[in-house]
């Protein structure tokens, strides 16, 4: 217990400084980047005037430094300040639209998941045969094809010429549909949720999978060459117990991290998703605020997503301690 | 602290002694190096946390407070078990660590200084070989680039001179010279090795440190290299540092040899001397352990086969934890007969280590099938665990004893420690042993040389 | 009398790689007496350690037993089959006829065997006790008759808490802990492999190894890379179970000062071939073959100054079949080589003075014998099998 | 930098290995396309032709009946929709050659692909080394820069950068067109400066992590410290012995990164900020909004890119086979 707090502890304090390196990089990002944010908050026909005093109302005339600290001290209070487009709060928005991308990363995530581990085991257990050779074609594919283009085909396939789903849009929450099935015993909002879901969620997760199962693979095949899977042999334990025990945890370290790793991936990879499917998510509206300049959003939307990053690998670095004793917490 | 006793020890001492004092005019021409009082500590790097709580960070006592001197075309042998710090003491008089405290002196000059100054002229005085022949040579050159590389760096003469020497070099170590352009994963271990023999002498240096050079070969092998090594000595007037963990193969090399025990020396003496009249228990063990063809292990034995780590070594003499000749207490309190003694030492060690408590004698209770788990059951298994007789020959002892037992039974461990603290405390525990000299160049560390 | 317990005739092994085939074990064939310490020293690359792990029967793809016969000496097994049985032949059966699955389950009951490097034959994230419990569980599951299939496993994995371990198994581990002299047990079987020094890593594969309760220990270098302290208490283990089980223990090893410490019998290996086997104490006071007096006369004694050593010229040979001599695999480094070495290859024979010395040098002075392992048995189809491929 | 024995090991590899031959084929191809695209490109890639509009490709066949606006009137009429060999892939909504603009879009992306990965090459390598070499101080702040950039995905860091740096190009003449060689072909190539400097930016992180453990894993092999014992200076062991020993994973990592590379330009050219207009993820772009009548548009482009990233990712895996570490150092 005590070296757990000690190990969170710790990574917490070095979290913190990847933090602070992160909105320093983000508040750096907007003092470098061109364009002036009074003239854009201005109407179009404001005169010089008027824009010198948005200006100073923004404190853009302070010393840098200044409104390094003052930013600074904003975002540790949770401030992350006003949009320059709508003049809204940040974080309100970002709060608003979260759960359309987080819900779309964790379905990604645990499509990605439950189709590749197991997949890569039977794949390195039947290594050389037919099984073996397609999988590994598939996530051959699977790494090699950008996301907003399989987004494209599916729409094609499925959508335009099946039919079957529909093309873009969420026109329904997770917990909204929870809400109607509860409370008015209609399950319709799941369904409709589901329906546009599935097509984001592979576009998402495919290339997620694809990796992971080479990761799995890999991984089983170096542990079924390690001299303790052999010496389990020789203790006369039966097979299923030593692919469980012996093989699938340490294989499985690697795929930890490259989880929690490419979580950030898969936020990222969100940004061309949510733009084919219009899903109304965070990368939608970074695209939209890069098009408007609207810096404030776009360090707020970099800061939750940098946050959110290094939360994850302290939490990694956690389960992957736990599944792998020899590396000491701390 | 420590450091300061075996300074002032070896210092007083130095009349009787030829253990080296720290003047510099005192050394002879026929001394190449001279070490003393050398420490070399190793210290983890302090973490955020460690700092945040102004920790500091733990150190490892790899070499602690070592004198000798090798003398000109002489080979010393150093022999101990892993941990014992000899290969820290390589690499610290081959400059490649800097000493904690003390000093190497080669020929005179402070190796730390003549390092700093001018690694390049320190490299052509000494060489070292490795242990690992798979991991002493770079997989991406051949083995010309290889062997020629001490001569490119120091820029010996023009190219072709260069690469007849590395010829005549290999051919010297014994290798065809069509191999040339070969790399080293193409060579079996023991060519790799003289490799690494050739290409530590081709800058001519006086000194070669061996690191274990033949423990990874096979014995066919590692003959062929010691014959080798035997050879070259002669041939280059070379002074050699042997290292290794095999008592038979430093026999065979070494004029004088030096025992090494967690970072200390525990003996040094000529080589025959340490091997027909052994005066530390430590090195008697280790030669009843190593085995050959002719003699079977037997005898002496270490009473504890963990080694302790060079991390927090015990104190006082080092090897207290393990010897089996541990001196019993000198306060004329109790008189213990040996096997006894041993068994009530060992009692006072588990306790001290924490490792009884009664948590853990409740289980052991258990686990021995007794049920109840009374006072008197908890004494017996603990007695039991330890190899206690029930009742010690020695009255007072067993008071001592019972005493302790009973509080161990009431789970309270430190009163259990502090009953026999005083009386049942062996003088190893507290007092670092002395160097001593017993006969022309022969020193031991060991109280019981001192009571013979 | 001694008997044996296992009966290896004609063994062979060969790795099929890249670089070509491996032969690791080419036709060997001896026998493990009951209760006695055999040894096989040879140096790298000789095929010691392939040949426990084909006793083992755990060797794995790209390597594959291509030939001979493993008897084991198991009454009961042997009378379960019946005589007529192929495997069977009195009270001893065939390894490598058994059902991969009987073979497979003499492993945890019959053989035991110690690993060469305890810190990669453990699992580095399972507790010692654990992974000892699991091997005295999984012998009291095939006593039982019990199996563990993927449905259990499946319900392992559903509900974290469950263990394979029984409390009884895990208690019988730390009582093997203690067996084998590790202090404070209870604590050490909660502990993870890296939080043991090599010793006691050692002495806990040893305990693991009984486990099982082996008839059989395969040991396989248990001493190599230990310190010589170490090494003498691991040694002194070993000796100590054999005096109170009474089990067979087959010593694999490159150090000739432990088997002259530990061993009845010792057998030479070089190339994949036994040179020499005979009792220890022979073999090393008078070696028939040049190899073995040649591999003495390499070790400095430490207890005699004046020693010389005599190194052996040239390096281990390839075990790769296309680069294998056609005679002797030692005749290029022999001192004694003659022509007819390089052209024939020589046998095991018994030497004229001692019958259960055998020697495989065409100048060595042998008895006249043909067949050299006699397979004792009731069935004479299985003696003409055995004992003339062994021959071979 | 390339010894006689890689040589023979990659041979050796390609020789058993079908899956590598054709990776190496595809990249092989790629590079070709990318260079000689003037030559190969059937059409002008930026030539617009209203009467060639939604051109079908060349294996398609068939008539198909619209309804349509003729001579003020809605009227269905039967057109005849088979593709021609002139534009073998077809046409986009502006007549343009859909071949024609794949080829040319072939070398957009190489060449921001290989300009950013030699910059990253040579900027993670030396960070990476100093880091890894060093250790300390230097080590613990340049890997705490290198968090902080891992901390974003790749992707929005681009993008970030995009809007800091603006949409920056750079017009490279063509040689071929220059020479007079070719005519009807423009006259120069777009390089977008701002993408790839972004891109860059991002994925030397990677590069310089993997060279600092590499470098880790190199310093305490013992050639290293006989080296110093020798005398050589740091700079001297980082040149001959460091570098050579963990060039190999370095390289491999930055192969397989090229194909990373390929889909963030991609993407970033689908999302609009590509710079120039002849590329792959701007050609998919245009054709999504066609998607039921004219499929090829988007479809065809997107084939090129998998085609390409598997063929890199092939041949990748290839040179990792091929130099594998644990071959290296002489292990069977």
């Amino acid at each position: 217990m005590r070296e757990e707090v000690q190990f969170f502890v710790s990574r917490s304090l070095q979290g913190i400084v990847v933090i602070w390196g992160i909105i320093t990089a983000v508040f750096m990002f907007r003092f470098i980047s061109p364009t002036n944010p009074a003239r854009l908050i201005a109407p179009d026909d404001a005169s010089e005037e008027l824009v010198r005093a948005i200006e100073i109302d923004l404190g853009l005339n302070d010393p840098i430094l200044i409104q390094y600290v003052s930013y600074l001290t904003g975002v540790v209070q949770g401030d992350l300040g006003f949009s320059y487009s709508t003049n809204t709060p940040v974080r309100g928005r970002i709060i608003q639209v979260l759960p359309a991308t987080l819900e779309l990363a964790f379905a990604a995530l645990i499509f990605a998941v439950i189709v590749s581990i197991p997949l890569g085991i039977i794949s390195a257990t039947h290594r050389g045969t037919k099984i073996d050779s397609v999988a590994n074609l598939t996530s051959l594919g699977g790494v090699s094809t950008p996301n907003f283009w399989l987004a494209i085909m599916l729409v094609l396939l499925i959508s335009v010429q099946l039919g079957l789903l529909p093309t873009s849009g969420r026109p329904i929450g997770l917990g909204e549909g929870i809400r109607m099935l509860i409370f008015q015993a209609n399950i319709g909002g799941l369904t409709t949720w589901l329906s546009h879901m599935i097509l984001p969620t592979i576009a998402l997760g495919t290339y997620f999978m694809a990796l992971l199962f080479r990761l799995t693979r890999n991984g089983v095949l170096e542990e079924l060459g390690k001299e303790y899977v052999l010496a389990a042999r020789g203790k006369g334990l039966p097979n299923p117990l030593i692919m469980y025990r012996y093989v699938l945890r340490n294989s499985l370290t690697p795929v930890v991290t490259v989880t929690g790793l490419q979580l950030g991936g898969l936020i990222g990879g969100s940004v061309v998703v949510e733009a084919v499917f219009a899903w109304p998510g965070i990368g939608r509206l970074f695209i939209t605020s890069l098009n408007l300049s609207d810096w404030p959003m776009m360090q707020g939307v970099l800061i939750i997503v940098g946050v959110g990053y290094v939360v994850t690998n302290i939490f990694v670095d956690y389960i992957n301690s736990s599944l792998n004793p020899q590396v000491e917490l701390a | 602290m420590e450091v300061q006793v075996l300074m002032s020890e070896s210092t007083n001492s130095s009349r009787s002694t030829d253990i080296p004092s720290t003047t510099i005019e005192e050394i002879d021409l026929d001394t190449l190096v001279r070490v003393d009082n050398l420490c070399k500590y190793y210290e983890d790097d302090r973490g955020l946390i460690d700092w945040a709580l102004s920790r500091d960070p733990e150190k490892v006592r790899a070499v602690d407070g070592v004198s000798f001197e090798i003398k000109r075309g002489e080979t010393l042998g150093v022999v101990g078990e892993s941990g014992c710090g000899k290969s820290t003491l390589a690499r610290t008089i081959m400059g490649l660590h800097q000493p904690t405290e003390g000093t190497v002196l080669f020929a005179g000059k402070n190796v730390a200084e003549q390092v700093k100054s001018d690694r390049k002229r320190f490299a052509r005085r000494a060489q070292i070989v490795f242990q690992d022949p798979s991991s002493c040579l770079d997989p991406r050159l051949t083995l010309r680039e290889i062997v020629r590389e001490p001569l490119d760096i120091h820029k010996v003469g023009p190219k072709p001179h260069r690469n007849e020497r590395v010829e005549e070099l290999i051919e010297r170590v014994g290798l065809a010279t069509d191999q040339l352009d070969r790399y080293p994963s193409e060579l079996s271990g023991g060519q790799r090795q003289r490799i690494g023999i050739a290409r530590a002498l081709a800058l001519d240096p006086e000194l070669l440190l061996l690191d274990e050079p033949t423990s990874a070969l096979d014995v066919s092998v590692q003959a062929q290299i010691l014959n080798l090594l035997q050879e070259i000595q002669e041939e280059y007037n070379l002074s050699y540092l042997f290292i290794s963990h095999d008592l038979s193969v430093i026999r065979y090399l070494s004029d004088r040899v030096m025992v090494m025990y967690l970072g200390k020396i525990v003996e040094i003496a000529p080589s025959e001397v340490i091997f027909e009249e052994p005066a530390h228990p430590y090195t008697e063990i280790l030669l009843s352990s190593t085995p050959s063809k002719k003699a079977n292990i037997d005898g002496k034995q270490v009473r504890n086969a963990d080694i302790p780590s060079p991390r927090n070594p015990p104190r006082g003499c080092r090897f207290h934890t393990r010897c089996p000749v541990v001196v019993p207490p000198d306060n004329h309190n109790v008189e213990f007969e040996q096997d006894e003694w041993l068994a009530v030492f060992d009692y006072k060690l588990r306790l001290r280590s924490g490792r009884l408590d009664t948590n853990k004698l409740t289980e052991l209770v258990e686990l021995q099938d007794n049920k109840t788990e009374n006072q008197t059951n908890i004494k017996e298994v603990v007695r039991e665990t330890c190899g206690i007789p029930q009742t010690l020959s020695d009255s007072t002892a067993e008071e001592v004893l019972d005493d302790s037992l009973s509080a161990l039974a009431d789970g309270d461990t430190e009163t259990a420690l502090e009953c026999i603290a005083v009386d049942f405390e062996s003088p190893c525990e507290k007092q670092n042993p002395p160097v001593m000299h017993i006969s022309e160049g022969h020193h031991s560390a060991c109280l019981r040389t001192e009571n013979e | 009398m001694t008997k044996p317990i296992i009966k290896v005739r004609n063994l062979k092994t060969r790795f099929f790689t890249e670089m070509g085939q491996v032969n690791a074990v080419d036709g060997i064939s001896f026998d493990i007496n009951q209760g006695e310490v055999l040894s096989v020293v040879g140096e790298s690359g000789s095929g010691k350690s392939v040949t426990g792990l084909s006793l083992m029967d755990l060797i794995d793809s790209p390597g594959q037993i291509t030939d001979g016969e493993i008897w084991f000496h198991h009454p009961d097994l042997a009378a379960e089959r019946g005589a007529a049985d192929d495997a069977v032949d009195g009270e001893f059966v065939n390894l490598r006829s058994l059902h991969q699955k009987a073979r497979r389950s003499l492993c945890g009951t019959e053989l035991g065997m110690i690993f060469q490097d305890p810190g990669s034959a453990f699992h580095p994230a399972l507790t010692v006790g654990e992974q000892i419990g699991e091997a005295v569980e999984s012998r009291r599951r095939i006593a039982r008759g019990e199996d563990y299939d993927v449905k259990e496993m499946l319900l392992d994995l559903c509900s974290l808490r469950s263990s394979f371990v029984s409390d009884e198994s895990y208690d019988e581990a730390i009582g093997l802990l203690e067996q084998v002299d590790i202090p404070d047990p209870i604590d050490r079987a909660d502990e993870y492999p890296h939080e043991f020094s090599g010793g006691m890593l050692q002495r806990a594969m040893v305990a693991q190894a009984l486990a099982s309760d082996p008839a059989v220990l395969i040991a396989d270098e248990p001493t190599t890379g230990l310190d010589v302290t170490i090494q003498a208490g691991i040694i002194d283990l070993l000796r100590e179970l054999q005096a109170d089980t009474g089990m067979s223990i087959f010593l694999i090893t490159h150090n000739i000062g432990v088997v002259s410490s530990i061993a009845d019998r010792v057998a030479i290996m070089y190339g994949g071939k036994f040179l020499e086997l005979g009792p220890t104490d022979r073999v090393f006071e008078k070696p028939a073959n040049p190899y073995t007096e040649g591999l003495l006369n390499c070790l400095p004694d430490p207890t005699d100054a004046t020693n010389i050593i005599e190194p052996i010229h040239g390096n281990v040979p390839s075990l790769l079949d296309h680069e294998m001599p056609a005679g002797c695999s030692y005749a290029d480094r022999c001192p004694a080589v003659t022509e007819e070495c390089t052209e024939t290859n020589p046998s095991l024979q018994p030497t004229p003075e001692t019958a259960n010395h055998l020697v495989a040098c065409i100048h060595a002075e042998t008895a006249e014998s043909t067949t050299t392992f006699p397979v004792a048995t009731t069935t004479p189809s299985v003696l003409s099998d055995g004992g003339a491929s062994a021959d071979e | 930098m390339i010894s006689k024995r890689t040589r023979t090991a990659v041979l050796k590899e390609l020789h058993s290995n079908k899956l590598a031959t054709v990776g190496t084929a595809l990249i092989l191809c790629m590079l070709f396309v990318g260079m000689f695209a003037p030559v190969l490109a059937p059409h002008d890639p930026t030539q617009q032709d209203n009467s060639q509009t939604h051109q079908p490709p060349a294996f398609m066949g068939g008539e198909t009946e619209t309804t349509r606006l003729v001579d003020g009137e809605m009227q269905t009429v039967t057109e005849d929709n088979s593709g021609s060999l002139t534009h073998p892939l077809g046409t986009d909504t502006n007549g343009r050659d859909v071949l024609s603009r794949a080829i040319y879009g072939a070398r957009t992306s190489l060449l921001v692909a290989l300009t950013a990965m030699m910059a990253s090459l040579i900027l993670g390598t030396s960070v990476g080394m100093t880091a890894g070499y060093f250790g300390g101080k230097t080590d613990t702040i340049l890997m705490r820069f290198v968090d902080v950039v891992l901390a974003f995905p790749a992707l929005l860091i681009t993008l970030a950068m995009i809007g800091v740096i603006g949409p920056l190009t750079f017009f490279i003449p063509d040689p071929f067109v220059t020479s007079g060689l070719i005519t009807d072909r423009p006259t120069h190539m777009v390089f977008p400066v701002t993408i790839t400097a972004a891109i860059a930016a991002v994925i030397w992180v990677w590069i310089a992590r993997v060279a600092r453990s590499e470098a880790i894993r190199v310093k305490n092999e013992e050639y290293v410290t006989a080296a110093r014992t020798m005398g050589r200076s740091n700079f001297g062991i980082i040149r001959k012995h460091v570098l050579p020993n963990s060039i190999t994973p370095i390289l491999v990592l930055a192969t397989i990164q090229v194909a990373s590379i390929i889909i963030i330009e991609s993407s970033l050219s689908f999302l609009g900020f590509a710079g120039t207009n002849l590329s792959w993820g701007y050609d998919i772009a245009q054709g999504r909004d066609y998607l039921g009548t004219s499929w090829w548009l988007s479809t065809i482009p997107g084939l090129f890119i998998v085609i390409a990233v598997v063929g890199i990712n092939l041949f990748g895996d290839l040179l990792r086979d091929a130099l594998d570490p644990g071959i290296d150092r002489g292990e069977v």
